[in-house]
């Protein structure tokens, strides 16, 4: 059953320690996006000796959930995570071209430095200049 | 129960008691130590003393009132330095709640400050919805964006934008933020325009800039209160920032106390299941 | 009809705005881009006027319907229009009207609502040294590196600790900066808003393809 | 100190005590104070919506020659319609073209803004004339990225150079993180340093000028 509990980040946060603390859940899942809410919730739900997993693409509410829940998906796992379970193609879709991108920028990468290693790389560093 | 227990199982509001106890015993008993310059900083600080005098600059109130102890400091210091070197200060936000309040209201005191004309000496441009729209609209024609200040007078009857149409005329930006709109100031209008930025950010914010420092898009970085505290320093004209830091430090230590406390109790007392967090 | 129109609009507009990026300001599509910024300020704007609509919608159906707590929900929509009405009267009736120095609107905001937000934000030092009692545990290997550079980059951050941190040989402050922050963290920080950027980005050539719709609801 | 700003502390002082109390329990003062906090951040945007957008934005240009700004007029209009479930996909269109505005925009910075100039400023040399600090820096920062990007690649298991490469990422992310907290511990506890200042230094401080 999904319930709305609140409009206002800590109001929200209040309330859902409360079901937490009175209905000790077996297990919590915090799956998108957290700000400074993320550590009441998930200290609030290892008090209340739940089993946690955690997900969130903002880096810096990861270290919390890090120290505080028990399985965290680390910024795009939570992506990759959705896509692999779903099997949705646009979302295989999307992953597949942004890993093709990551592993050619990887590439660039290691050649450019090598270039610039022996000082060969100025118009190879030109390509990426940007201003 | 071992004391370890009773420890884990400790009502929290003893630990917020300790924290307010904590807060407020530096201000009776002030304990002064050196606050050290982080090169960020001094990047920062020199990159705006070596803006020519009396050119138009950017001061952007990127911040929310939630955040204010971190940040005001940082703007404050910002709008003083510029106003010493008889530079143009525009300030404008992108923040709904709050931002075009907080920028009238800093910028008209430290005016006073400098006996500053509004209109000839600082023009506060205040709120527009989309950063997409404001940042790269405004490369083209601010007065398209802006077509009046914060108080509604059109931009065409105030002396300062009259040498004011674009970018092109802006010699410096220092954003002060406590969100993302200090990464769209770099990825627009850094990328695009070429206008050199400083940035002046929260704590939570201030270690993803590092990369932004390193790149030579944000020309200096403040971090948190201590970095508005060195930048105060820097200007030798100590402010809120530079008393709030002469505090900081008890609670730091409490809190330090506390994660070795509960370590030592996860360690020493009953043992719970290892598991690894991936 | 429902769904080609918007799909229709949204490639219009993502091409104009991103392919003038290639072109002058004052091309036909340069001028055109920044109509469409201009007309992205109103529209969008007007989201922040939904937001206030449907506060006041929930607010007042728990009144007519005196659901639990209902004498707050008095308060807030009293609290609303306090600040609303005076700011949308013409300046000119009154120095009370309008959003300058002195109307009701500041006042209200500097004496009310930003001290409220500014200590809803502080009570997260409680949270937070409690959390570090209660839930900061070295759990395992990953979890110690993750404790042991928290706890050096505490102590640096604060007077008392880096006089504490310069007692020992070497200059550990020093390092803590440029390895550390400048170091690791940096080159960890700028592998994620890689990954980020690229995602925003195939995310944004999704909504201007008409791929993604979940923004547009159902119904 | 006139009776105005004496009013004006003690306003202040007690909004910031109600809301505090949360922290020992519910009770009456802050709910008080959250609900009027709600309603004043719902009407601040009244003010600034009417003024920023509606006069300043479309009515006074509209009226002064530009007359096709009626057309995102009509568009703000139909957001509205967001609000009954029936005719709500009346204000796709509106939702339709900020979302596409806004990704044109994103399409082009995201790639031109951060992605070129951070993988350019990596490109740094291995060895050089620099001293060994300034080496030792880019040999961390080189490692650092590419082996927190491989960490983020998912289309291959991570077993071999993959698998060894994603767990060194690991470790740098980790002191990464480790860094990020210690960084904002300090950022909150100045949030409420900022409140016990003006507690001690301005409210408790006008008891003097009381009587």
């Amino acid at each position: 059953m999904v319930r709305y509990v609140a409009g206002e980040q800590f109001a929200f946060t209040a309330t859902v320690n409360g079901y937490m603390m009175r209905e000790r859940p077996a297990t919590n899942i915090y799956m998108g996006g957290f700000f400074a809410e993320s550590l009441l919730l998930a200290e609030t739900g290892n008090a209340a000796g739940s089993i946690q997993i955690a997900g969130t693409p903002r880096p810096e509410q990861l270290p919390f959930f890090i120290a505080a829940c028990d399985y965290t998906l680390l910024g795009e796992e939570l992506y990759a995570a959705s896509a692999y379970l779903s099997h949705q193609p646009v979302m295989l879709g999307g992953l597949k071209g942004q890993d093709f991108v990551k592993m050619l920028l990887v590439i660039c990468l290691v050649l450019g430095v090598l270039l610039v290693t022996f000082g060969i790389g100025e118009t190879y560093l030109g390509w990426f200049e940007s201003v | 129960m071992s004391i370890w227990t009773k420890l884990e199982t400790l009502d929290r509001r003893w630990v917020y008691l300790m924290v307010s106890i904590a807060v407020i015993v530096p201000f009776i008993i002030e304990a002064k130590f050196p606050i050290s310059i982080t090169p960020e900083a001094r990047k920062l600080f020199e990159a705006v003393e070596a803006v020519p005098d009396s050119s138009n600059v950017f001061v952007v109130f990127d911040y929310y009132a939630s955040t204010t102890a971190e940040c005001e400091p940082m703007s404050r210091a910002a709008v003083r330095h510029f106003f010493r070197k008889d530079c143009k200060v525009i300030t404008l936000t992108n923040i709904p709640l709050g931002g075009p309040s907080m920028s009238e209201r800093v910028t008209r005191e430290v005016a006073l400050e400098y006996d500053k004309e509004y209109g000839v000496d600082f023009v506060n441009l205040g709120f527009k919805y989309g950063y997409v729209a404001v940042l790269s609209g405004m490369g083209t024609s601010i007065e398209s964006i802006f077509p009046t200040d914060n108080s509604g007078t059109p931009l065409s009857e105030l002396p300062l934008m009259d040498s004011v149409y674009n970018y092109d005329d802006i010699e410096f930006i220092f954003e002060v933020a406590d969100n993302a709109t200090a990464e769209f100031w770099v990825s627009i209008v850094n990328a695009q325009y070429g206008v050199p930025i400083g940035c002046g950010t929260t704590a939570v914010s201030a270690p993803k800039y590092y990369s932004f420092v390193q790149s030579g898009q944000f020309v200096g970085l403040l971090g948190g209160m201590k970095g508005a505290a060195e930048y105060e320093l820097m200007m030798d004209q100590p402010d809120l920032a530079v008393r709030g830091m002469a505090v900081q430090s008890l609670v730091h230590l409490l809190i330090i106390g506390f994660v070795v406390l509960g370590n030592l109790g996860y360690f020493l007392g009953p043992r719970k299941k290892k598991r690894s967090a991936f | 009809m429902r769904t080609t129109v918007p799909i229709a609009v949204a490639f219009i507009a993502g091409m104009v705005v991103a392919v003038s990026y290639f072109f002058a300001d004052e091309s036909a599509i340069g001028w055109l881009r920044l109509e469409f910024l201009v007309w992205l300020i109103i529209v969008g704007g007007m989201t922040l006027a939904l937001g206030v609509v449907s506060i006041v919608r929930v607010n007042w159906d728990a009144v007519k319907k005196r659901k639990e707590g209902w004498p707050y929900k008095v308060l807030t929509l009293v609290s609303v229009f306090a600040m609303g009405v005076p700011a949308v009267l013409p300046e000119s009736w009154s120095p009370l009207f309008g959003r300058n120095q002195g109307s009701i609107y500041e006042w209200l905001f500097t004496y009310l609502d930003a001290p409220m937000m500014a200590t809803m934000f502080a009570t997260l030092a409680f949270y937070i040294a409690s959390a570090a009692y209660r839930a900061f545990r070295a759990r395992n290997a990953e979890a110690t590196v993750l404790l042991i550079t928290a706890t050096a980059v505490m102590l640096w951050r604060v007077p008392m600790g880096e006089a504490f941190l310069n007692l020992f040989p070497g200059d550990i402050p020093y390092f803590l900066n440029t390895y550390i922050m400048a170091g690791a963290n940096m080159a960890v920080q700028r592998g994620i808003i890689i990954g980020a950027a690229l995602g925003a980005a195939s995310m944004s050539l999704r909504i201007i393809l008409g791929i993604e719709r979940t923004y547009m609801g159902r119904g | 100190m006139s009776g105005v700003e004496l009013f004006q502390i003690w306003l202040v002082a007690f909004a910031t005590l109600a809301l505090f109390s949360f922290m020992y329990k519910d009770n009456p003062f802050y709910r008080v104070a959250e609900h009027v906090f709600t309603g004043l951040s719902a009407g601040y945007y009244i003010g600034l919506t009417w003024d920023t957008i509606i006069v300043t934005q479309l009515w006074n240009p509209m009226m002064s020659g530009r007359w096709w700004l009626f057309i995102p007029g009509i568009l703000s209009l139909l957001m509205f319609t967001r609000l009954s479930p029936r005719f709500s996909w009346v204000s796709r269109t509106s939702l339709a073209f900020v979302m596409g505005v806004t990704a044109g925009g994103a399409l082009v910075f995201q790639l031109h803004g951060l992605v070129l100039p951070q993988i350019q400023s990596t490109m740094m040399p291995l060895w050089g004339s620099e001293g060994v600090g300034t080496l030792l820096l880019t040999i961390i920062m080189v490692i650092g990225v590419i082996s927190t990007l491989i960490y983020f690649y998912y289309s291959k298991e991570h077993k071999g150079v993959l698998g060894m490469t994603a767990r060194v990422g690991i470790w740098f992310i980790m002191i990464s993180f480790g860094a990020h907290f210690g960084y904002t511990v300090m950022g909150r506890v100045s949030l409420l340093i900022g409140r016990v200042q003006f507690l001690i230094e301005d409210w408790i401080g006008s008891f003097g000028q009381i009587g």
